[in-house]
C-alpha cells in the first residue's frame, strides 16, 4: 500500500493544506453551482478527516511515537545545531485534539447545509469556514512557536468575520469587533513572548526550546504572557466576557467550530506549560517573604483558584441569562473551568516524586473532559441553532411547548443536557467523576465546589428544558416543523458519539486519552524524539 | 467621493505607471533584493488606491468589479498552494526524489537546467527555484486583496455620505 | 546604553497602546491602540535581528559573507506579523464602518446596548 | 485490536469504579419498580370527565398558553436571595471591550507577581 504510506508520511502537511486549498477553491466552485459547492466542502472536510484518522491509527499503533514532518526539505537543516525549518510534530496530545477538531468540523459542515441555506454570500462563508478548520488543525499540529501564532491569527481573523456574518444585526457586529480586539491583543502578546524566547535561544521550535530553556528572568516574563494570552483566548474568568458575546451572536454552525478553536488555545497553554516549560517548572523555587515554595505548586494553586472562579461565575451567570445561546456560552465557560481545575490540580502534584498517580489521574480527567465538553456544548449549540432556525426566537422568555413540534430536537437536547451536567450514563459523568476523585485527593473542598456547581449546571439546563420544550402548546408556534435532515444528521452524529463514550468510557480513555496524558507528562521523550529526528 | 481636482488627476496619471513598474520590480526581484510578493503587491495596491482617491470610488467601481478581484485573489492563493503541493507530487516525476510539502523542487535537478543557477547579480531572475513563482502568486493575491479591501471600504463609506446629505 | 533605546521604545509603544485600548471609548482610538501595540512588537522583533556592521541577508553564491549578514528569521517574522496586522486592521475598520451604520456613533459604551 | 471484553471493562479510578452497564441494569430495575407502584394506583380514574378538570377554588381557569412559567421567573427566589452577588456580577460584565482588556492586564500582573517577575 504505497499510496497510503505516502499519505501517512505527508499527513501533517495535508491535514492543514487540503482545507486551505479547499478554501481558495470554494469561490471558484460556487460560481458553477451552489449545491456542488456544498458537496465540495463536505468532501474536503471528510477527506481531511480520513487523513486525520489514518495518522491517528499510525500514532496509536506505535505507542509513544512522534510523527515529525519537515516543511520544505527532507531534513531540517541544522547548521550549528539550529532547527531552521518549520516542523510539525504530532504526538498523542496533538492527535487527540485533532480528533476533537475533526468531529466538530464534520458536524459543523453538515449542519451548515440547511442552517445557512437562506443566507447570501455563502461562498465567503464556506471559504472562511474552511480557513477556520485549517487554522485550527495548524494550531494543533504545529511544533513551531511562530507558526502557532500565525495559525492562531488565521483562526481568529476567520472566526471574527464569521461571528459578524449576520451583518444586519448590530449586536453580532459588536461581538465580532470585541472578538477581534481581544484575540489580536492576546495574539500580539503571545508574539511578544515568542520574540523574547527567540531572542534568548535563537530557536522557534518547541522541542529545541524545551531542551534549551534556562528559566531565566526573561523566560518567566514569557511564560506569564503566554499563559495569560492563551487563557484569554480559552475564555477563563475574568477574561471570559468576549465568549458569551461571540458564542451567542454567531450562527450556530460557527459557534460549534469556535468551541474547537477555543480548545485549540487551551491545547496551546497545555503545550507551553507542560512541554516547553515542563522540565524547569518543577525544580525552581520561588521566594515569598521567607518561605520557598515550588513554582509548579504556586502556579497550580493559582490556576486552581482561577478555575474555581471560572466554574462559579460561569454557572451563576448562566442561571440568570435568558438568551438561549448566551446561556449555553456561560455554561461552556463553566465547563472550561472544570478542565482548568483538573489541569491546575495536576500541576500541583504531577512533577513531585511522591505523587501516587493523582496528578496523572487529574490530567486524564481534564483531557477527557476536553473531548466531552466539545461534544456536549457543541450539541447544545446545535440544538439552540435548530430552535432559532425553526422559530426565529433567541429569548427563552418567548419560547414554550416546542417538544410537541420538534421531537428529535428535544431528544437531542435531553442527551446534551444530561451529558453537560454530568448525569450518568452520559460521557460528562465519566470525566467529571475522574476530576472529582483526583481533586478530592488534592483538596476535598475543590471537589465539593465542583460537584455543587455541577448541580447548578443541571438546574440551568432544566430551566431551559422547562421553558423551551415543556409547557402548553403555543399558538404562535403552530407552523413550526422539525428542522431539515442535515441538521438532524449533524446533531445525531454528535449524540451517538456522546452515548458511545458514555457507555464505554474505558475504551476511550485507554486508547485515546492515555497516550495524550503520556505525551504531556513525558516531555523528555518529546524532546529526544524530535531533536533526534532532525 | 467623486474624484478630485484636475491637478490631482494629472499628477496621478504621471505617477501611476511609475508606481506600477516599481511594484512589479519589487515582486519580480523578491529573491534577489529586499522585497517580495507582499511588499511589491502592497506598492502596486497603493498605486491603485491612489487612482481610487483621485478618480473616486464610483468611477473605479465601474472599471473593476469586486467579484473579479476576489477571483484573482483565489487564483493567487491557489497558485501558491499548488506550488507547495508540487513539492510532494514531484516524487512521481523523479523516483529518487524525497519531496516534502513546500519543497523547492526546481533547484538541484537536471530536467530544466535553466532554473538550476545561483544568482550572482540583479539580472538573474531565474534563480532560487520556486521562490520567484511563489512571489508572483503572493503578489497577485496581495494586489487583488488589498485593492478589494480599499475599494469596498471606499464604496461603503461613500454610500453613507450620500445618505446623510 | 545606546543599544537599549529600541527596547525602551518597545515598552513605551506597548504601554501607550494598552493605555489607548483601555481608557479610550472611541472605537477608532481603540484600533489605533492595537496598531501601536503591533508596532511595538514588530520593533522588538526587528531589534532582535540587528547586528553591528551587518549586511542584508542575500545569498550570492560562494563569495557571500554569510557570517556578516543580519539575522533573516526575525525579518521574516516581522513581515508575517505586518501582513497579519494589515488583515486585522482592515477587518476591524470594516466592522467599524458597519457599526457606525447601525448605531450612528463610535462610542464603545453606547454600542450593542439595545434590548432585543 | 479492540476486543469485546474491552467494551465490558469498567472505568477504574483510584478509589472506585464505574460501569455504565451495571447502571443501566439498575435503572431498568428502578423503572420496573416505578411501574409496579404506578400499577397499584386508583383504578376509578377516568379521562375526559370532571375528574381531570382543574379546580381553582371556583375561579375561572386562565388560558392555557399563559400558564407557562417564563424563563426569567423560573429561579426568581434564587435570584432574589443572591441579589448582592448578582449586582456585583452585573457590574463586572460591562460589555465594554476596554474593560475586557483591563482584566487581561490585571491577570497578567497577577501572573507576574506569582512567577516572581515583579
Amino acid at each position: 500500500m504505497n499510496i497510503i504510506d505516502d499519505l501517512i508520511l505527508h499527513s501533517p502537511a495535508l491535514i492543514v493544506a487540503i482545507p486551505l486549498l479547499g478554501a481558495f477553491l470554494t469561490p471558484l466552485v460556487s460560481r458553477i453551482n451552489d449545491k456542488l459547492r456544498n458537496i465540495f466542502v463536505i468532501f474536503i472536510v471528510l477527506f481531511t478527516s480520513a487523513i486525520v484518522l489514518l495518522l491517528a491509527n499510525d500514532i496509536y499503533s506505535l505507542g509513544g511515537k512522534i510523527h515529525t514532518y519537515v516543511f520544505g526539505g527532507s531534513a531540517a537543516v541544522t547548521q550549528g545545531g539550529f532547527a531552521i525549518r518549520i516542523l510539525f510534530e504530532v504526538d498523542g496530545l496533538n492527535i487527540f485534539m485533532a480528533l476533537i477538531a475533526t468531529i466538530l468540523a464534520i458536524a459543523g459542515v453538515i449542519y451548515s447545509w440547511s442552517f445557512m441555506k437562506e443566507n447570501t454570500g455563502l461562498d465567503k462563508y464556506y471559504t472562511l469556514y474552511l480557513l477556520i478548520i485549517a487554522g485550527m488543525f495548524g494550531m494543533i499540529l504545529t511544533g513551531d512557536m511562530f507558526n502557532f501564532f500565525v495559525f492562531l491569527e488565521i483562526t481568529s481573523i476567520a472566526s471574527c468575520a464569521l461571528i459578524a456574518f449576520w451583518t444586519n444585526k448590530g449586536k453580532a457586529i459588536d461581538a465580532g469587533f470585541k472578538y477581534i480586539v481581544i484575540s489580536s491583543i492576546g495574539a500580539l502578546f503571545i508574539l511578544f513572548a515568542i520574540a523574547i524566547l527567540y531572542g534568548q535561544y535563537n530557536a522557534l521550535n518547541m522541542a529545541v526550546l524545551a531542551d534549551k530553556i534556562q528559566f531565566s528572568f526573561l523566560d518567566k516574563i514569557a511564560l506569564a504572557v503566554l499563559i495569560t494570552g492563551l487563557a484569554m483566548k480559552a475564555g477563563i474568568v475574568p477574561m471570559h466576557m468576549w465568549l458569551p458575546d461571540a458564542y451567542g451572536r454567531a450562527p450556530s454552525s460557527v459557534t460549534l467550530i469556535l468551541v474547537g478553536a477555543t480548545q485549540a488555545s487551551l491545547y496551546g497553554a497545555l503545550r507551553m506549560i507542560f512541554t516547553v516549560y515542563g522540565g524547569s517548572l518543577s525544580n525552581t523555587l520561588n521566594q515569598i517573604g521567607d518561605v520557598n515554595i515550588d513554582l509548579n505548586l504556586l502556579l497550580g494553586i493559582f490556576i486552581v483558584a482561577l478555575a474555581l472562579v471560572t466554574i462559579f461565575i460561569g454557572v451563576l451567570m448562566a442561571l440568570k441569562e435568558n438568551n438561549f445561546k448566551r446561556m449555553i456560552a456561560f455554561a461552556a465557560v463553566a465547563e472550561i473551568g472544570y478542565m482548568i481545575l483538573a489541569i491546575g490540580a495536576a500541576l500541583t502534584t504531577v512533577f513531585s516524586a511522591t505523587d501516587t498517580g493523582t496528578g496523572v489521574m487529574a490530567l486524564k480527567g481534564g483531557l477527557f473532559h476536553i473531548l466531552n465538553d466539545a461534544l456536549d456544548v457543541g450539541l447544545l449549540f446545535l440544538v439552540a441553532g435548530a430552535i432559532y432556525y425553526a422559530t426565529k426566537e433567541t429569548s427563552l422568555n418567548r419560547l414554550g411547548g416546542l417538544a410537541r413540534n420538534m421531537k428529535y430536537t428535544t431528544i437531542f437536547f435531553l442527551i446534551g443536557l444530561l451529558a453537560v451536567s454530568g448525569m450518568p450514563p452520559m460521557n460528562g459523568f465519566a470525566s467529571k467523576l475522574i476530576i472529582y476523585e483526583s481533586t478530592y485527593q488534592v483538596n476535598p473542598i475543590l471537589s465539593i465546589i465542583a460537584i455543587l456547581c455541577s448541580i447548578l449546571l443541571l438546574a440551568v439546563f432544566v430551566k431551559v428544558f422547562h421553558s423551551a420544550f415543556l409547557g402548553p402548546k403555543q399558538s404562535r408556534f403552530d407552523e413550526v416543523k422539525e428542522v431539515p435532515k442535515s441538521m438532524l444528521l449533524a446533531m445525531g452524529i454528535i449524540a451517538c458519539i456522546i452515548i458511545f463514550i458514555g457507555l464505554f468510557p474505558n475504551l476511550v480513555i485507554d486508547n485515546i486519552v492515555q497516550p495524550a496524558v503520556n505525551a504531556i507528562t513525558n516531555n523528555s521523550n518529546y524532546i529526544s524524539n524530535v531533536i533526534g529526528g532532525i | 467621493m467623486s474624484g478630485m481636482s484636475r491637478i490631482v488627476k494629472t499628477v496621478t496619471n504621471v505617477a501611476f505607471p511609475i508606481v506600477m513598474i516599481y511594484g512589479l520590480y519589487v515582486i519580480a526581484h523578491g529573491h534577489l533584493t529586499p522585497g517580495g510578493g507582499f511588499q511589491g503587491g502592497a506598492v502596486v495596491a497603493s498605486g491603485l488606491a491612489m487612482l481610487l482617491v483621485a478618480y473616486g470610488s464610483v468611477w473605479t467601481m465601474g472599471k473593476v468589479k469586486e467579484k473579479q478581484l476576489s477571483v484573482l485573489e483565489s487564483i493567487g492563493a491557489l497558485g501558491f498552494i499548488s506550488l507547495a503541493f508540487l513539492g510532494i507530487l514531484m516524487v512521481l516525476l523523479y523516483s529518487s526524489f524525497q519531496g516534502n510539502f513546500f519543497n523547492n523542487f526546481l533547484i538541484n535537478q537536471d530536467i530544466i537546467p535553466i532554473f538550476n543557477e545561483i544568482g550572482r547579480g540583479l539580472a538573474n531572475i531565474n534563480t532560487a527555484g520556486v521562490i520567484p513563482l511563489m512571489n508572483f502568486a503572493v503578489g497577485l493575491k496581495v494586489i487583488a486583496g488589498l485593492f478589494a479591501i480599499v475599494l469596498v471600504m471606499a464604496y461603503a463609506t461613500r454610500l453613507k455620505g450620500v445618505k446623510q446629505k | 546604553m545606546i543599544y537599549n533605546i529600541p527596547y525602551i521604545a518597545v515598552v513605551a509603544l506597548i504601554l501607550i497602546g494598552l493605555y489607548a485600548v483601555i481608557f479610550k471609548r472611541n472605537l477608532i482610538k481603540i484600533v489605533i491602540g492595537i496598531t501601536l501595540i503591533e508596532s511595538g512588537v514588530n520593533l522588538f522583533l526587528i531589534t532582535l535581528a540587528f547586528r553591528e556592521d551587518s549586511i542584508a541577508p542575500i545569498y550570492r553564491g560562494s563569495g557571500s559573507r554569510i557570517m556578516d549578514m543580519s539575522l533573516p528569521v526575525p525579518h521574516a517574522l516581522t513581515l508575517t506579523s505586518i501582513v497579519i496586522g494589515v488583515a486585522v486592521l482592515a477587518l476591524m475598520l470594516s466592522l467599524i464602518i458597519h457599526l457606525y451604520k447601525h448605531y450612528n456613533t463610535l462610542d464603545a459604551s453606547k454600542i450593542g446596548r439595545e434590548e432585543e | 485490536m479492540i476486543e469485546l471484553q474491552d467494551f465490558l471493562r469498567t472505568l477504574g479510578t483510584n478509589s472506585g469504579f464505574w460501569n455504565p452497564l451495571i447502571w443501566g441494569v439498575i435503572i431498568v430495575i428502578a423503572l420496573l419498580i416505578a411501574y409496579i407502584i404506578r400499577g397499584r394506583g386508583k383504578k376509578e380514574y377516568k379521562k375526559q370527565t370532571e375528574q381531570t378538570k382543574v379546580f381553582l377554588s371556583g375561579n375561572p381557569e386562565p388560558e392555557k398558553e399563559e400558564m407557562h412559567v417564563k424563563a426569567s421567573n423560573v429561579y426568581w427566589g434564587f435570584m432574589e436571595s443572591f441579589k448582592w452577588l448578582y449586582n456585583g456580577l452585573d457590574k463586572m460584565h460591562t460589555g465594554n471591550v476596554s474593560d475586557y482588556i483591563l482584566w487581561f492586564v490585571i491577570i497578567l500582573g497577577v501572573f507576574f507577581l506569582i512567577l516572581g517577575v515583579i
